[in-house]
């Protein structure tokens, strides 16, 4: 006796097309909340070409652009509510940004402070994850205490196309759907993981219906559409704030630009790619959309454009005149309390740096 | 200890209804060396929770679930399934208050026996504790004694960092003694000195306390035994004030020797007691070998014997 | 737009039903080769016994039953060529006899000697796997190896219910189904990982779906069913070696026993379930088919018990009379050459059994 | 030094077809520091693997390919991110010889780059070589030139045992030097006598190993400075018959202090030159803390000027 145990299926969402023409049904949000969204999404590409430029001058370290990404960092922050906790990896500074995270803070934090990672205390945003796919079990943590404190709250955590592969995924994930914890799960496929091409990553045809294998579901959203992401978010947040369990969101978009400002694309990436995708961005595509509803003009777009530049050189300014830590900074955040070895060790190099102050040579 | 250190689970559980334990097999099976009994019972699955079997995503849920308000007591089944720990322990429990500048913190105990001595499978008879001890940020708590080890317990669920928390499992059934009903603490970062002495300094930890105090009938000579208690931040103080009165030392531990906690306590004692050592400091540990299984394993762990006879060589030295 | 982007399904097979009546399509095999089958499955539940016996003796420690999970043990087994390599976990001692395990290795395994994991050159099985879902990796590197190297050889590796929900599991099969490796995934359903009932592992309605996210199939085996299982690994083993990739295969099956002989299920299992398990006894269910085609005679059955417990007990003298190894044995396979930190602890650990040898204790 | 890996990984390739090198972005793109670079456009996809991210899978199958008669040099993309593979490394790579009685061996290399020093972003410029150290059935590698990089990369890739081989990215560029075209290696378990002296002993290994050497021309003694070049098994023996020699010893390492390779080698000089140390051991060493971002790693990581003023100190003693 052979016979099919079970059936399953993922979908496709796409609100806007790459045309600005409206394929699907649109969320329900004002006018004024789409331009509140364009807004944003300008500021972080500005925020983001900024960011290169100051990397290029030596000005701040290691950047992961988020360029050709905006729809996907933006439209998952509109889709949370104020109490929602945002669990970032690397490249969703846009999502930061909109969610009340200082650019400046971001700044300081690419240019080599971990100051900048000191997170407002009104922000509900956990610090940048680096190891990929280690803040998923964050999330799914975060998400279970609200459940057991019977709060209203979902985590939203962010992860990349690569991450899918690791571990922490599948454990995160599994976990989340046997507590049918309030989690949304966004996988930004921009199709790359440095130079691996997603179709290398898995053989599975979408990431989205991985969720299958935790008893979810997933559906893949165009990633540059920011209404589709909006709308996948925004229903995936309300079902895990209803108890209805977490939600696999897979954002179909694309990295524009290299992997870091460490990386070079070129070696490994068909220029002609980047060229096809550039005609899908999802700031223009938005554009179209507003001009159409006339909801946007060149001179709305000139005023926007000088407004978020000055906020941005002001970030700038902020973070280039932050004065230095001092040693304690070193040491001061290890423990609660610092243990005395600890104290030790940094009576020690306080010692250390004066002994070789006149010394000549790289330190102090 | 099984009884000691489930009363200190029941007992912080009832006080602050923020501590929750998970783990795998901690419910309604009550762990399988019984620590988590009757919890479930007592305090319901929402409190005690059976986790899929996934030991990373158990330190890493914990750690957003104290991000969370709660505070999670975590468990892993057996030393060697602690490993798979490792990541999120080191990338982000030992280190997010620092990454944070303060922000955030991970409020959670990981619990698990360790160690050997109970003719188990592979795997399940290790002694990792120089991984914990080597990373920044974690705290390594070892109890030796029932008492203690209700004590520190309480002391490690209260504690806002990562406590690693190591139960000896050989003296888990094995040392009896009655411990108070009542609620007490006992001190992370403190060493005890078990028994004081003037000839020579034992230090050691977890299980091997049992073989130094059995090791003190069979020698001669005036022993002061240091039981670290707390292997990470070390009370070197206590060490160092010992050795500097006996002039001698002895560290010993059932871990393998390289990089290991002996070594720490080693060279701490010849750089801040170099002047009133008598004879180099002498470790006596695991091999450099994985440790066998039963039949073999007596002669991996030291016995009181070969301590003592440690002991006698470096008094003779 | 929201539209369908992928459908999938996950079927189950059954050829031999609980009363040994054929529902399905029974394999291509020889009346031989099914007396071979049941054989082997004695002979797995009466070593299976043995050792429950000799462990409640205290002649070996602790031990894992397989006891209900003899077809999905024996049904593997004789699915695969004698080139193919076995990954076991820790629950396939019928597997592993059937393939040329000797039983007196098996034996002093689990009686506390490591060398009875000294696998004979001539057996393609790997050391247990005590840590969950660890070897699953290795099963894949071999048979990617195999791959490398042209030869049609298959990797089999067992793990149970429990296993899936760990990240080697995921990652494992990521890598299988990306390379497209000829490797064969047994999942071991047998309901329980220690305390945990499968519901509560995951989420998802079967662990074959979770193939769906590697892209490859899975399927749900009736796993007391010697015929399906053997149907559906003889058929994943050709696949793989066709070079048409990896294949997840669950066998749906029961834990009779315990955990192991350190846990006690009464604390955590109803025992109205086993009751209703027994019934579906993968050996009985056999026997009554072949009952029904002449192949069984209380005679045969006597005979084989008779020969097949005399070779368990001839395993068990072989065990039990195995001199005792020497402390070098301790050090010696540590590294290829025994370094000189090493030769010197092993030089003072003899000093040190020599000069305590006196002192009374425990040792030596 | 990135040169010298590179030809050492063409060499072997060319010269065993069991040889593969396997990890993330190693193929078309060469690897994030470029050691790879080339490779995939000589030996084909199939020995130039560019995997799906998941480093715990890289390790395993690698012990796997090893097993399938492979010899799998694979790559963690730094530090940080070889953290995953601890349990795959600790509870199988290191032990499959011994838990199969020389059956199963994992014929294999981890190679990473690792330390600070390089303007990085977090969890990429840790020093984890005590984890690795600590694990019985491993050797640990670190070179600290382009010379040392390319024959220890050799015999490492030949070795039969698990290698984990640590790339000390700061000196990646920094340090040029010519190597030799031709074939040759650099054994394993030997440390090297780079200067030799008659005050004191340095001991160091990998990047730190150059700031020592500056420390040599800011400090008036004789120094006999050596590289461990291998951390373990650790060549104990060219160590203590250094210090034996001139009484004095200090440590210098990036690595955070506790439980740290150096208390090992410091633990070992006490006891086996104690009668000819003129002062203690002293450890110059990262802090227990993570090692800061770049504007504050200058203070975390010794330079020359502190290693010159602790030999200075230790020679006033
Ligand atoms: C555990 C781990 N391994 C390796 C790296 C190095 N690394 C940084 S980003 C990256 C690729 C991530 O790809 P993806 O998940 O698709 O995210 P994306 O960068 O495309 O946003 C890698 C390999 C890392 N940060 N963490
Ligand atoms: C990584 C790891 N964690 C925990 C354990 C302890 N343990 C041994 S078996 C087991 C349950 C395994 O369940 P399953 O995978 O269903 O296999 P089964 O025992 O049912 O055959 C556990 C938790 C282990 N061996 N390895
Ligand atoms: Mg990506
Ligand atoms: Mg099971």
């Amino acid at each position: 006796m052979r016979k099919t145990l079970g059936k399953f299926s993922v979908d496709y969402l796409q609100i806007l097309d790459e045309h600005g023409v409206v394929t699907g049904v649109m969320p329900k949000i004002t006018n004024e909340r789409i331009r509140e969204m364009y807004e944003q999404m300008v500021r972080a590409r500005v925020f983001d070409e900024t960011a290169l430029k100051l990397q290029r001058e030596g000005r701040i370290g290691t950047y992961a652009s988020i360029r050709g990404q905006e729809a996907s960092n933006i439209g998952t922050a509109f889709a949370m509510d104020k109490e929602d906790w945002l669990f970032p990896s690397f490249r969703e500074d846009g999502t930061m940004i909109a969610r009340g995270f200082p650019m400046s803070a971001l700044l300081q934090y690419w240019g080599w402070d971990e100051r900048g990672m000191a997170v407002p205390q009104d922000v509900n945003i956990f610090t940048i994850a680096v190891p990929v796919s280690t803040q998923i079990a964050h999330a799914v943590g975060y998400a279970w205490a609200m459940k057991l404190q019977k709060k209203k709250v979902a985590s939203v955590v962010y992860f990349g196309d690569g991450a899918t592969s690791k571990g922490d995924f599948h454990e995160g994930l599994n976990f989340a759907g046997t507590f049918a914890l309030p989690v949304v799960f966004i996988c930004q496929n921009n199709q790359w993981s440095i130079s691996m091409p997603r179709s290398k990553q898995s053989a599975s045809e979408t990431l989205a219906q991985k969720a299958i294998a935790y008893g979810f579901e997933g559906i893949q959203v165009d990633g540059n559409d920011i209404f589709a992401v909006y709308t996948a978010v925004r229903d995936a947040v309300k079902k895990a704030k209803e108890g209805r369990g977490p939600t696999l969101i897979e954002c179909f978009t694309y990295r524009m630009s290299d992997h870091t400002t460490s990386d070079d694309a070129k070696k490994y990436r068909d220029a002609a790619e980047v060229v096809e995708w550039e005609k899908k961005d999802p700031i223009t595509r938005l554009r179209f959309y507003m001009k159409q509803k006339k909801m946007w003009t060149e001179t709305y777009e000139r005023e926007l454009l000088e407004r978020v530049r000055k906020e941005v050189d002001e970030a700038v300014r902020t973070y280039e005149s932050t004065p230095p830590a001092d040693i304690e900074d070193i040491f001061r955040y290890t423990y609660a309390e610092m243990p005395p070895a600890l104290r030790e060790q940094l009576e020690y190099l306080k010692r250390s740096v004066d002994e070789t102050k006149n010394m000549g040579g790289t330190n102090g | 200890m099984v009884e000691a250190l489930n009363i200190a689970l029941k007992q912080e559980m009832a006080k602050d209804s923020s501590v929750i334990v998970l783990g795998e097999d901690v419910g309604k099976d009550g762990g399988v060396f019984r620590v988590t009994d009757g919890l479930w019972e007592k305090f319901g699955g929402e409190r005690v929770i059976d986790t899929p079997l996934a030991e990373s995503a158990i330190i890493g849920a914990s750690i957003g679930l104290a991000l969370g308000g709660m505070k999670p007591v975590c468990e892993a089944q057996f030393d060697g399934f602690s490993l798979p720990m490792l990541d999120q322990l080191i990338s982000h429990a030992s280190r997010i208050r620092w990454r944070s500048r303060g922000r955030f913190a991970a409020h959670l105990v990981l619990r698990f026996p360790y160690g050997g001595g109970i003719r188990a499978l592979e795997h399940h008879s290790d002694s990792p504790e120089a991984y914990y001890a080597h990373t920044p940020g974690l705290k390594v708590v070892i109890p030796s004694s029932p008492y203690d080890a209700k004590g520190l317990l309480v002391s490690a669920i209260r504690d806002p960092d990562p406590v690693v928390f190591m139960e000896p499992k050989r003296v888990y059934r094995a040392i009896r003694e009655d411990v108070p009903e009542t609620e007490y603490t006992v001190p992370i970062g403190k060493a005890n000195v078990v028994q004081e002495g003037s000839d020579i300094t034992l230090v050691s930890w977890g299980a091997m306390v049992r073989e130094c105090k059995e090791a003190l009938a069979l020698t001669p000579y005036s022993v002061e035994l240091i039981d670290l208690r707390t292997i990470s931040p070390m009370d070197t103080k206590t060490v160092i004030e010992s050795v500097k009165k006996t002039g001698r030392a002895v560290v010993v531990q059932e871990a393998p020797r390289n990089c290991s906690v002996s070594a720490e306590v080693a060279a701490t004692i010849q750089k801040e007691a170099f002047l009133s050592l008598k004879a180099p400091v002498k470790r006596v540990t695991g091999f450099d070998t994985v440790i066998p299984f039963a039949r073999m394993e007596g002669f991996y762990i030291a016995d009181e014997k070969r301590i003592a006879k440690e002991i006698e060589k470096v008094m003779k030295f």
